[in-house]
Parts: structure tokens; C-alpha cells; sequence
């Protein structure tokens, strides 16, 4: 722990606040550049940064291989939210015209479908930059 | 004038990084380097779509409330462009990950002798 | 509003001084360590007086706000990743320029 | 008046490509590439595309560099 | 507010939800992936099965996803021609899955084996939301899933697998790539000249658009052609498939050339007829060189076919060539070119499946693919070495059986076209078939004998070798099935 | 064993909650807005965030910054303002020099200093005051790259490492 | 130096066709350009009203295309599995 | 108005400076040299990327400018961790 010092200190004093913006973007992917790719991409460089300065196992230890394996599949929950749509007699990903409540124009809680998407599609795809970059970087391989 | 002359500099640099890309895809031996190339001639696609998207004056899509007779850029070219980032990006990992699984079963990163390689081999 | 105006044009003027002696720098020193020198402390003043004039023109407060966290955020990272550089080029075997009068960390590391 | 630094942009981009195809050192390629990717993303915002800035700004400068990197680290450095 | 009417968009989604629950599922629950994979597959077949049927009851059907009107959201258009390709599609795909869990158990590590079935099954969902969409950029959506899944599928046959897996799979990525790119240029020049991505829409207004940007829209077209000649390893471009094919598992040779090169070929034939418009693409003399370039591909196939030992090379050029016949028959821009182009896919795939299914059975008891080693083995595996033979056979042209008709058909479209030199092409390349295939059925049933103890492959692989095979005389002496859609396909076609 | 994890939970909750805090103020400055959608959402996404890394902004055995620190760290933070307009002036009248006098050099010194978080900004803040860059920590050992030899003299008798002394001190 | 004669021949064939596009294209920035003219303007003056997003490009790619985005994401998600498929990663 | 000229100059002379640091990026010598261009091209981004959201008169950009500055940092790190240890992790 000794070594590094200022490195270390400097992205553990970062990391937090890297990963909140990134939950900022995804949040705000309605109302303002950015969306659940951008602000996952974020994140998932966030927990890359940890596995840069700490070490593989840091990462491990906050996002287990059980929950990132279950966080890639959140594609899943996509597809579910898309199948409402045929659940109220529309179509596949039908939006408002399905009843989901849109929200005023503007208010966090706007967008209907586009908000709870970003939120999936976010967590998607932190756990798949994290993956990526595990899968490449891990030393000895099974 | 001189803006008016190049007006369509965009789309002249989007078709050089296309070739640049394309000639180091071709001509570079190292699977790496075909990577990068991969990757500026994606990108030099990107370049194409947005700029066929914008507008004179025009203001990002995001919409200003209460504005009027605001132009905004066309916002579809950049839908479609979010989408292709993200195919490109998954592309470019694997054929990392392909890459690092060739240099441990052959020890060189070199096209021409990774077949040589393999043709003695079998 | 004029005096804003002015102290904005003023603090970019400075800001823009700053940057580009950074980058003279770069251009002009001889080895990697005192072209970090010109970089890390030209740069991160450079830039942040930039943004302090832009946050007064700005005149919003979450703006202004958010300049600060930029900045805050510059005034960390920036000396971060220069230690990070310095301690690398070191580390792989880049060798301090000639005139350098005493390496205390090429003896200590031995 | 902002053309000119359009053009500069966009120069900065060819001579970046251009330099990344030469170059035989891949780290060196790498690091370039990501400046490239740094002003591409200054690019996208001057074509009115914050998404696309903001999507070039993480995944290109940042995930990407990160991959090759860690590409780079678990082979060799150098071309040939 | 029946179900049904979501069956275009449930083709797609069932197989995708199955594939995305499966890695959960292989990390609990480890037994549940494969009845998962099938019955997704078996769910998406019975749906394009039905819709197929629904089409030729009643016409197109059309689905707004998102419920948005066509130009502004995605509009997924079945009609003739996307139902008989989506049921083709599905049928093969779940055959070859049913092959696989048995072939798996065997020849596929154990680690990999989940990620395996996903990625089979994302392959087939890839190639039948291609299928069934009709918006441009969709297409190419689609396409990149199902071409990412194909390029990671080559190299996953595990330890057992050969050395140079990763060096054929990255070359299958490196000119995937570029054709990738290809397409998207494609769709961005096509995009510009027009203003829409829908496919409906795109050939209502490019005629339009020809008088204002003509050199924008020749020059798509070439992109597209140029990007999808790729996949589907046309002739010059085909330097990708045989590697692919040599070190693959024998399953995803089967799906990729039963399949994969099969929906790009279809989504050439869609953009020809269905965007472009076949009269505007003849006349810019790109379909001429097509025609030149697949006329090459069906001999030069042939001609290297000749030349391998290894059965599965063999089979390999064997797809190059049988793909100049496809492109052949599409760019001959008569009805019965299309016909037959368009009879041939599922003749080929079927026939290829079957062919490819049965080496597979020979590799999974015995390990060998030399020719040579094929000796006498039609005794000791009748069943599956029946089937290969009537698949063969049928390959060649023989009179009753599905090859027969479909080169019949194209044989009639040549003449149709007066294109007399392609007749010839097509005759003399099935002279050049019958050279090749006669010398595998030599080996297998009347050279001697094979040396050590083999027996009948397992239930779960014999039977999809059977039905394929079966198939062959079907689909022969009932050729009129599938032509009854396939005719009302070029007759909507517009020739 | 009991009395022990007793006595530190209030410490760990303490913790968290200054994590909390500072994660939604951050959350309020982004996203520009009080309504109470945004203070829910945010208040959701700082208590995540703070679940997942609580323990990287404090750790575990570190004190938490106390109030009385702050009026030495304000001190300390003017100073550094001061050095750093001081540093570019420095920097700037040696680059563009014609002749270029410089003379690194690279000296090492130690610190007093004990917290990580201390010494991490005693590094930074010699990264960016005249003349100097910290190339490595080691233990207590500091190694600085010198521009020239007036600021290698000064880096070893450093009033800066007074100032945060007494921060610590406070805290 | 086959490789380099391939490259200079594609590099000049292509550069040819992409030359002679460049003058044709409607110039950058033309708003009677059909690309912006046919379907954009109700994405433009109704997507705040149909969907409830003011960010236009994410109520396109998250509402009008959303079915592409599913696309997207299975893209991402094949990309996962893909690598760890070569890289025999599942397993720890 | 004046300002707002005034930030289109600054714009074009820190494009200009982006040149001079591609410049020493180009010629090396040493990746930590490349590594240090770069960086300054990254900071030099980040002050045109906040010049335009003032230029456009939009802070949504302000936005964009952080992402940079984060991610400039993580990418430098990443780097340099590699050229120390010749491993990008631990």
C-alpha cells in the first residue's frame, strides 16, 4: 500500500464521483446529451480506473462475477419493458400509445419507456466495459 | 469565398480518413495496426453521417423549452451513429481479444508469418 | 457589465499566456521530465483561468458551479497523471537529459 | 470566422490518421489514435452532436485506449 | 387483438430473450439451457411457420414497431419472399440445434458449451431479424449481430479444436469488417439521396432521386454490393470461407453456409428488387459483372473443389460455387432466374446441411475428414452415409431430387435471358459437381473397408441427418411447395 | 469481538453518511435543479454509489475530515494558489528565456507527514508549485525532479508542508 | 510489396469513386438537402409531445427506433460473449 | 459581442497549439513524451469543448467537458501504468 501513493489516493478519492456522474448521465438521457450508453460507458471506465491502480481483484470484490453476469443479461429486462407494449395491445416497444406515463416535458421523470431503458441499457453496459476489459487483461488464463 | 469553395470539406476529409484507414487495413502486416485502421476508417463513416446531418445554423436536438423558430440539426444521422459506435466498439474488442489469442499460439503479431507459421505447422 | 467583460477577456488572455507557454515548453525543453515541468503547471493554471473567465461571463450560478468542478477535478488530475508519467518514463529506462547535476532516485532505486 | 478552426480540426484529424498508419511503435499509434479520438469528439460538437461527442469522449478516448492497451500489454510493443 | 399479429417481431424477440436468460441460466441452472435454446427455436420456427402461411392466405403482412407509422419508426415488412426465407431460416436453424446438443456434449469444451448454444441462437435470431425487416439500417443492425456471433463461433470448438481457429476467425472478422463498413457507406448514400431508411418508402422515392443525385445511388448500390459480396464469399471475395470452414465446429458450418451466406445473398436479392428497383440496377451495368463475376464463381468453385481432399474443402468451395448459381440466378433478372435462385437457397441449405451434418457425424466417431479415410464407411454408418449420398447426388443434379429442379429452373432462366454462355456455365459445372461428389460416393460405399470399430452416430444427431436428407427427395417430388410461395415472391418481384 | 463491531458502527455509519453528503451535493451541483424528483433520484444514486465505493472517499482506517480542519485547509489552499501563479510565472520566464538556464536535478527529502491523503496532496501540490515535480513516494521519502538549483534548494525547507501539518493536526 | 501494389490500386479505385460522390453530395450544412427535408421535420416539431424526451436523438434511438437499439444492446452483449468465449474467461 | 469574438480567437489559437503538441507527439522521442502531448492536447480539448457550449450559448456542452477531463485522466493512467510495469493492471 505503500507504493503509488499519489496514484492511488487520487483515483480513490475520484472513482466515486466518476461513477455518480456517470448515474447522472444515464439519469438525464432524456433531458440532455448523453443516455444510458454514454453515462454506462462511464462507469464501467470507472471500475476499469479501480482495476488499473488496484488491481484485478479490487474489482472483483465490488462487482462479483455472479452480478456482472447477471447485469450483462440485462438486456432482458429491455425486451420485457418492450413486451408491455404487447401486453396493453399495441406493439413490440410501444411507448406512450401503450399507456406509459410520459411525464411533462422536461421533468426527470419524463419519457416513459426512455428513462427505464436508459437505466437498463446503463448497467448493461458498465458491467460490459468491465468484462471487456477483464477478459483482456487477465493474466493467466483457465 | 473560401468558405463557400471548400463547403464540402467535410466530406473531403471524411473520404481521405476513409482511404488512409482503408490503405493501412491493407498494406500494414500487423493485426494491431489492421485494428487501428479498422477503427479511423469507422470513424471517418461517422464523420460522413453527421456532417450529412447538420445544418446551417442549426442547434444540437436537444429541444429549448419555450424557444420558437429555433433550426435544429437532423437528429437522425446521430441515432444512427450511436448505434454504429457501439458496433464498432464491440468489433474492435473482440478482434483484440482474437489478436491476444494469436500472439500466445504463434508469438508474433505479423500477418505474412502467422500463415507462414501455420503452414508449417499443418 | 463592461467591467466583466473585461475582467473575463482578461482572465482568458491570461489563461491563453499560460497555455501556450505550456506548449513552448514542451516544444523547447530537452527531456521528458522538464518538458512536464512546462506542461503540468502552465496547463492546469492555463486552463483553469480560462474557465474562471468563461464562469463570469457565464453569470449562472450551477454554471459557475460547474466550472469549479472542472477545475477542481483539473487541479487533481493533472499533477496525478504527471507523477504517473514522471515515475513510468523513470521506471522504463528513460534517462534524465545530461545536464542534470544529481539523480538521487537512480541511486536509491540500485 | 469558426471555419478556420474547422479546418484546423479537421486537418488535426488527417495528419493524426496519417501518423498512426506510419508510426511502428503501436504504443506510440495508440496514444495518437486516442488524441485523434479527443478531437474527433471536439468535431462532433461543432456538428451540433453532444451525444455523439459525449459517446466518442468515453468509449473512444477512453474505452477503446484502455482495450488497446490492454492488448498491447499482453503482446508486443513493436511492429516486425 | 389475436397474438398472431405480433408473430413477425416474436420471430426475433423469442430467440434474442432465450439468449439473453441463457447465461443465467448456464451459471445456475445448467441444465436448462438446452431445452431453453430448442424450445426458443422451435418457438420462432412454428411462428414464421404460421405467419408463412398467413402471407400466402393473405398477402403482406406488415408490423409497426413501437407502433409508429413507417418512415419515422421501424416498419417489419413479411412478405413473400421474407416468409419463405424466415421459415428456411428457422426450420434449418433448429435442425442444426438439434444436432448440436449431441455434437457439443463431444466436441465442445465443457466451459464453452453455454456460450455456444447462445451464440447459435444468436446467429439464427441475427439472420431472421434480417430477414423479416424493412428498414435499411435495421438490416444492418441485424447483420452485425449475426456476423459478430458467426465470427465468434469459429474459434469455440474448444481444446479439441485445431491451432489455426483464431488466425480463421480473425480473417473472417478483418474482411467482415470492411464489408461492415461497406454497407454502412451504403446505407449513408442511399440515406442522403432519399431521406428515409424505410424500404418501401426508399423504392417509392428513388426514382425521384435518380434525376438529381444519379452517381449517389450507383455508387450505394456498389457499396452494397461490393460489402454484402463479402458475406456471402462471392467468388474473388471468398478468400475468408474455406479457413472459416476448416476449423469451425461442424454445426456452425452448417448454420454459416445452410444459412448465413444464404440470408446475405437474400439480402442482395432484397435490395435488387425491392429498393433499387431490378430495371434502374440492370441498367448500370453492375449487374452484368455480377452476372460475369458469379458465372466465374460457379466454375472456379467447381475447379477447386476438385483439387481438396479434405472433405470439409470440399464442401467449402462447394458453397463458393453453389453461391455463383444463386447470384447467378438473381442477376438474370428473369422469372424463372429468380425462381430458381431463389429454390436453390433452400435446396442448398438443405442439402449442404444434410452433407455438412453427416461429416460432422463421421468427425464425432471417428475424428477423420481425409477423403481417403471415407472408405467403406457407407456400411458402417448407413443412415447417415445414405443421406450424405442422396444429398450428393441431389447436389449433382440427379433427376428426382431437389437439385434437379432448381438447376432446371435456372437452366430455363438462362435461356429465357439468352444468356446461352451461362447455360453452358451451369451444365458444365454440374459435369464438374458430378466429378467430385461421384469421387466421395466412390470412397464411401464401394472402396473397401474402414479399419477399427465405428458405428451409427446418436438418435439426437441421426435424426436431423435424416430429415435433411429426406428432404432432398421431398422437396424433389414436391418441388411445387415451396415454389407456390417462391412464384408469388417473383411475381410480386415485379419481372 | 462484539463490543468491538458495537463501538465502530456508529464510526461506519458516520462514514457513509459523509460519502452520502458529499456524493448528492455533487449530484445537486450537476444536474443544476431542487425539485423533488431530482433530490429522490439523487439521494437513490448517491446512497448506491455510496454502497458500492463508500470505502474509497473514506477509508476504513482513516479519520473523518473534522470542521476544525477546515479554516487551516482554507490557509493552505490561499497558499497554494499563491505558489502556483508564482510556478507559471517562473516557468514562463525560464521558456521563453532564450538561453534556457536550466539545471535539474533530482533531490529527495522526507516528510513528516503520516496520512495517505496528506501526502498524495504534499506530492501534488510540489507538482505544481515552482519548478518541481514529484517523481516518486517512498515511505516517507520524497523524490522531486528540480528545474533548477534555487528550487531544489527551497523544496527541502518547504513552508507548504507546515501548513498541511496543521491541517492534519486539526483533523 | 503486393500488399502495397493492392493498397495503391483499392487506395486510388475507391478515391476515384469517392471524388466524383464528393461533388454531387448536396452541400454540408444545405437544409433543402432530402435528408433533412422528408422524414426529420416531425421528428423535429412532434417528438416532445409523442414521447416526453426533450433530448430528440434519445427519443429516436430509445422510442421511434428503439427496436434498433435492442439491436444495439444484443450487439454488446454478443461482443461479451464473444470474448470470453475466446478468451475462456467464464470460468474463474 | 466582443467577448464572444474574442472566444472564436482563442478557439482558433488553441486548434494552433493542438498542432504544435501533435508536433512533439509525432517526433517523440519517448512514448512518456507522447504521453505528456497528449495530455495537454487533452486539456486544451477540454478549454475548446467549454469555449463552444459558450459560443452555442448552450451549458447542456459543460457537460461533455467533464466526461473529457475524467476521461483524459483514466487513459494517461492506463498508459503510463503500462510503460512502468509493462502490464496494464495492479
Amino acid at each position: 500500500m505503500t507504493e503509488d501513493i499519489i496514484v492511488k489516493t487520487s483515483a480513490r478519492l475520484m472513482t466515486p464521483f466518476i461513477q455518480m456522474f456517470g448515474l447522472y448521465v444515464i439519469f438525464h438521457g432524456h433531458l440532455t446529451p448523453g443516455g444510458g450508453f454514454q453515462g454506462g460507458a462511464i462507469i464501467g471506465a470507472s471500475m476499469i480506473l479501480l482495476a488499473v491502480v488496484y488491481g484485478l481483484e479490487e474489482g472483483e470484490k465490488r462487482l462479483g462475477h455472479d452480478a456482472s453476469t447477471v447485469l450483462e443479461s440485462s438486456t432482458l429486462f429491455y425486451a420485457l419493458i418492450g413486451l408491455i407494449g404487447i401486453a396493453a395491445g399495441y406493439s413490440f416497444l410501444a411507448n406512450r400509445v401503450a399507456g406509459i406515463p410520459v411525464g411533462t416535458p422536461g421533468a426527470l421523470f419524463s419519457g416513459g419507456a426512455i428513462f427505464a431503458i436508459n437505466i437498463v441499457v446503463g448497467l448493461k453496459v458498465a458491467s460490459t466495459g468491465k468484462t471487456l476489459f477483464y477478459a483482456l487483461s487477465r493474466e493467466e488464463r483457465p | 469565398m473560401i468558405h463557400e469553395a471548400l463547403s464540402q470539406y467535410n466530406y473531403i476529409v471524411s473520404s481521405t480518413l476513409f482511404l488512409i484507414g482503408l490503405y493501412t487495413m491493407i498494406t500494414r502486416r500487423n493485426l494491431l495496426k489492421k485494428i487501428i485502421g479498422l477503427n479511423i476508417m469507422d470513424t471517418s463513416v461517422f464523420l460522413f453521417f453527421i456532417s450529412m446531418g447538420s445544418v446551417e445554423g442549426g442547434r444540437a436536438p436537444i429541444v429549448i423549452p419555450g424557444a420558437e423558430d429555433v433550426v435544429y440539426v437532423n437528429p437522425l444521422p446521430q441515432a444512427l451513429i450511436l448505434t454504429a459506435i457501439v458496433v464498432a466498439v464491440s468489433v474492435t474488442a473482440f478482434a483484440l481479444a482474437l489478436t491476444i489469442r494469436l500472439y500466445e499460439d504463434y508469438g508474433t503479431l505479423d500477418a505474412d508469418r502467422i500463415r507462414e507459421l501455420r503452414e508449417r505447422g499443418t | 457589465m463592461i467591467l466583466l467583460d473585461m475582467l473575463t477577456i482578461a482572465a482568458m488572455a491570461v489563461g491563453l499566456f499560460f497555455l501556450t507557454v505550456g506548449v513552448v515548453g514542451l516544444l523547447r525543453f530537452p527531456d521528458v521530465y522538464t518538458r512536464m515541468h512546462a506542461t503540468t503547471k502552465c496547463d492546469t493554471l492555463g486552463a483553469a483561468s480560462v474557465l474562471i473567465g468563461l464562469g463570469l461571463y457565464s453569470g449562472d450560478l450551477f454554471t459557475v458551479a460547474k466550472m469549479l468542478l472542472i477545475i477542481v477535478f483539473i487541479f487533481v488530475a493533472n499533477p496525478t497523471a504527471a507523477h504517473a508519467i514522471a515515475k513510468a518514463a523513470y521506471l522504463s529506462g528513460e534517462k534524465p537529459y545530461e545536464g542534470t547535476l544529481e539523480d538521487a532516485y537512480g541511486g536509491d532505486l540500485r | 470566422m469558426i471555419w478556420i478552426l474547422d479546418l484546423l480540426l479537421l486537418l488535426f484529424l488527417v495528419v493524426c490518421a496519417i501518423e498512426v498508419m506510419r508510426t511502428r511503435d503501436l504504443l506510440s499509434a495508440v496514444i495518437i489514435f486516442s488524441s485523434y479520438s479527443l478531437v474527433m469528439a471536439i468535431v462532433w460538437q461543432q456538428l451540433n452532436a453532444p451525444d455523439i461527442a459525449i459517446t466518442e469522449a468515453a468509449v473512444g478516448a477512453g474505452i477503446t485506449t484502455m482495450l488497446f492497451v490492454a492488448a498491447i500489454s499482453k503482446t508486443s510493443r513493436w511492429e516486425e | 387483438m389475436s397474438i398472431n399479429r405480433h408473430f413477425p417481431v416474436l420471430i426475433v424477440v423469442a430467440p434474442l430473450l432465450a439468449s439473453y436468460l441463457a447465461p443465467m441460466l448456464w451459471r445456475w441452472q445448467r441444465r436448462l439451457v438446452k431445452p431453453i435454446v430448442l424450445s426458443a427455436a422451435a418457438l420462432s420456427f412454428s411462428m414464421s411457420l404460421s405467419t408463412a402461411l398467413q402471407v400466402l392466405r393473405s398477402g403482406p403482412v406488415s408490423y409497426h414497431v413501437g407502433s409508429w407509422e413507417p418512415p419515422w419508426g421501424i416498419e417489419l415488412y413479411v412478405d413473400y419472399l421474407s416468409a419463405y426465407m424466415a421459415v428456411v431460416v428457422t426450420a434449418v436453424g433448429l435442425l442444426i440445434l438439434i444436432y448440436a446438443t449431441e455434437y457439443a456434449e463431444k466436441l465442445v469444451d465443457e466451459k464453452n458449451r453455454g456460450l455456444f448454444f447462445t451464440l447459435a441462437l444468436l446467429l439464427i435470431a441475427g439472420l431472421t431479424g434480417m430477414v423479416v425487416t424493412g428498414d435499411v439500417f435495421n438490416l444492418f443492425v441485424f447483420l452485425e449481430i449475426a456476423s459478430l456471433a458467426s465470427y465468434a463461433l469459429v474459434p469455440i470448438a474448444g481444446k479439441k479444436g485445431s491451432k489455426g481457429r483464431f488466425e480463421a476467425s480473425f480473417r473472417y472478422l478483418y474482411m467482415g469488417a470492411i464489408a461492415s463498413t461497406f454497407i454502412l457507406i451504403g446505407i449513408g448514400l442511399a440515406y442522403m439521396a432519399t431521406g428515409t431508411l424505410n424500404m418501401a418508402d426508399m423504392a417509392r422515392l428513388l426514382p425521384e432521386a435518380r434525376q438529381e443525385y444519379p452517381r449517389l445511388i450507383v455508387a450505394s448500390l456498389g457499396f452494397f454490393i461490393v460489402g454484402f459480396s463479402i458475406k456471402c464469399a462471392l467468388f474473388p471475395l471468398h478468400l475468408w470461407l474455406p479457413d472459416a470452414y476448416a476449423h469451425a465446429p461442424m454445426p456452425v458450418n452448417a448454420l454459416s453456409s445452410g444459412l448465413t451466406i444464404k440470408v446475405m445473398a437474400y439480402a442482395m436479392i432484397r435490395l435488387f428488387y425491392s429498393v433499387f428497383g431490378i430495371g434502374f440496377v440492370s441498367g448500370t451495368g453492375l449487374l452484368s459483372a455480377l452476372q460475369v463475376i458469379a458465372g466465374t464463381a460457379i466454375i472456379v468453385g467447381s475447379l477447386l473443389a476438385i483439387t481438396q481432399n479434405d472433405v470439409i474443402r470440399i464442401l467449402a468451395y462447394s458453397s463458393v460455387s453453389q453461391i455463383g448459381y444463386i447470384i447467378l440466378g438473381a442477376t438474370l433478372v428473369t422469372k424463372d432466374g429468380l425462381a430458381g435462385s431463389l429454390l436453390h437457397i433452400l435446396h442448398h441449405s438443405v442439402m449442404k446441411g444434410a452433407m455438412l451434418l453427416a461429416v460432422g457425424a463421421v468427425i464425432y466417431k471417428t475424428g477423420k475428414r481425409d477423403i481417403r479415410d471415407y472408405r467403406g464407411l457407407g456400411k458402417r454408418m448407413p443412415y447417415t452415409m445414405g443421406a450424405f449420398s442422396i444429398a450428393a447426388l441431389s447436389m449433382v443434379g440427379i433427376p428426382p431430387l431437389t437439385g434437379f429442379v432448381s438447376k432446371w429452373i435456372l437452366l430455363l432462366g438462362t435461356v429465357e435471358a439468352k444468356s446461352y454462355a451461362f447455360t453452358f456455365v451451369i451444365l458444365a459445372s454440374s459435369l464438374l459437381n458430378a466429378v467430385y461428389y461421384f469421387r466421395l460416393i466412390n470412397y464411401i460405399h464401394f472402396k473397401g473397408e474402414t479399419a477399427g470399430e465405428v458405428d451409427e452416430a446418436p438418435p439426437a444427431m441421426l435424426i436431423p441427418i435424416i430429415i435433411l436428407g429426406l428432404g432432398a427427395i421431398f422437396l424433389g417430388v414436391l418441388a411445387g411447395l415451396p415454389l407456390t410461395i417462391i412464384w408469388k415472391a417473383v411475381a410480386s418481384a415485379g419481372l | 469481538m462484539v463490543a468491538m463491531v458495537r463501538r465502530r458502527l456508529p464510526e461506519e455509519r458516520a462514514r457513509s453518511m459523509v460519502s452520502l453528503a458529499a456524493l448528492f451535493l455533487f449530484w445537486i451541483l450537476l444536474s443544476s435543479a431542487l425539485d423533488p424528483a431530482h433530490i429522490a433520484v439523487g439521494l437513490a444514486a448517491a446512497a448506491l454509489v455510496s454502497r458500492f465505493s463508500s470505502d474509497l472517499l473514506i477509508r476504513r482506517d482513516e479519520r473523518i475530515p473534522s470542521p476544525k480542519a477546515l479554516l487551516p485547509y482554507l490557509s493552505y489552499l490561499g497558499h497554494l494558489a499563491v505558489e502556483i501563479v508564482k510556478a507559471n510565472i517562473h516557468v514562463a520566464r525560464l521558456v521563453l528565456d532564450p538561453r534556457l538556464p536550466i539545471a535539474p536535478s533530482i533531490v529527495k527529502f522526507k516528510t513528516g507527514l503520516k496520512g495517505e491523503v496528506a501526502k498524495a496532496s504534499l506530492g501534488n501540490s510540489i507538482t505544481l508549485t515552482p519548478g518541481t515535480l514529484t517523481i516518486d513516494i517512498k515511505g516517507d521519502t520524497f523524490y522531486v525532479h528540480a528545474l533548477t538549483r534555487e528550487a531544489a534548494e527551497e523544496v527541502r525547507a518547504w513552508h507548504m508542508e507546515k501548513r498541511l501539518k496543521e491541517v492534519e493536526d486539526a483533523a | 510489396m503486393r500488399r502495397k501494389m493492392i493498397g495503391l490500386t483499392l487506395l486510388l479505385l475507391v478515391g476515384y469513386v469517392l471524388a466524383g460522390l464528393v461533388m454531387e453530395m448536396p452541400p454540408v450544412g444545405s437544409p433543402d438537402a432530402p435528408a433533412y427535408t422528408r422524414t426529420i421535420p416531425r421528428y423535429l416539431s412532434r417528438s416532445v409531445e409523442d414521447t416526453g424526451a426533450m433530448n430528440i436523438v434519445a427519443s429516436i434511438i430509445l422510442d421511434y427506433r428503439a427496436y434498433d437499439t435492442l439491436g444495439e444492446a444484443t450487439v454488446l452483449f454478443t461482443a461479451a460473449l464473444a470474448i470470453l468465449a475466446v478468451t475462456g474467461g467464464d470460468e474463474e | 459581442m466582443l467577448p464572444e469574438t474574442f472566444f472564436v480567437a482563442t478557439g482558433i489559437v488553441l486548434g494552433m497549439l493542438t498542432f504544435l503538441c501533435l508536433y512533439r507527439a509525432v517526433i517523440g522521442p519517448s512514448a512518456p513524451d507522447r504521453v505528456v502531448a497528449v495530455n495537454v492536447i487533452g486539456t486544451i480539448t477540454l478549454v475548446i469543448l467549454v469555449l463552444f457550449a459558450f459560443i452555442y450559448g448552450r451549458t447542456l456542452y459543460i457537460d461533455v467537458a467533464i466526461v473529457y477531463a475524467m476521461i483524459n485522466f483514466l487513459s494517461t493512467l492506463t498508459i503510463s501504468r503500462y510503460l512502468e510495469k509493462g502490464r496494464v493492471t495492479g
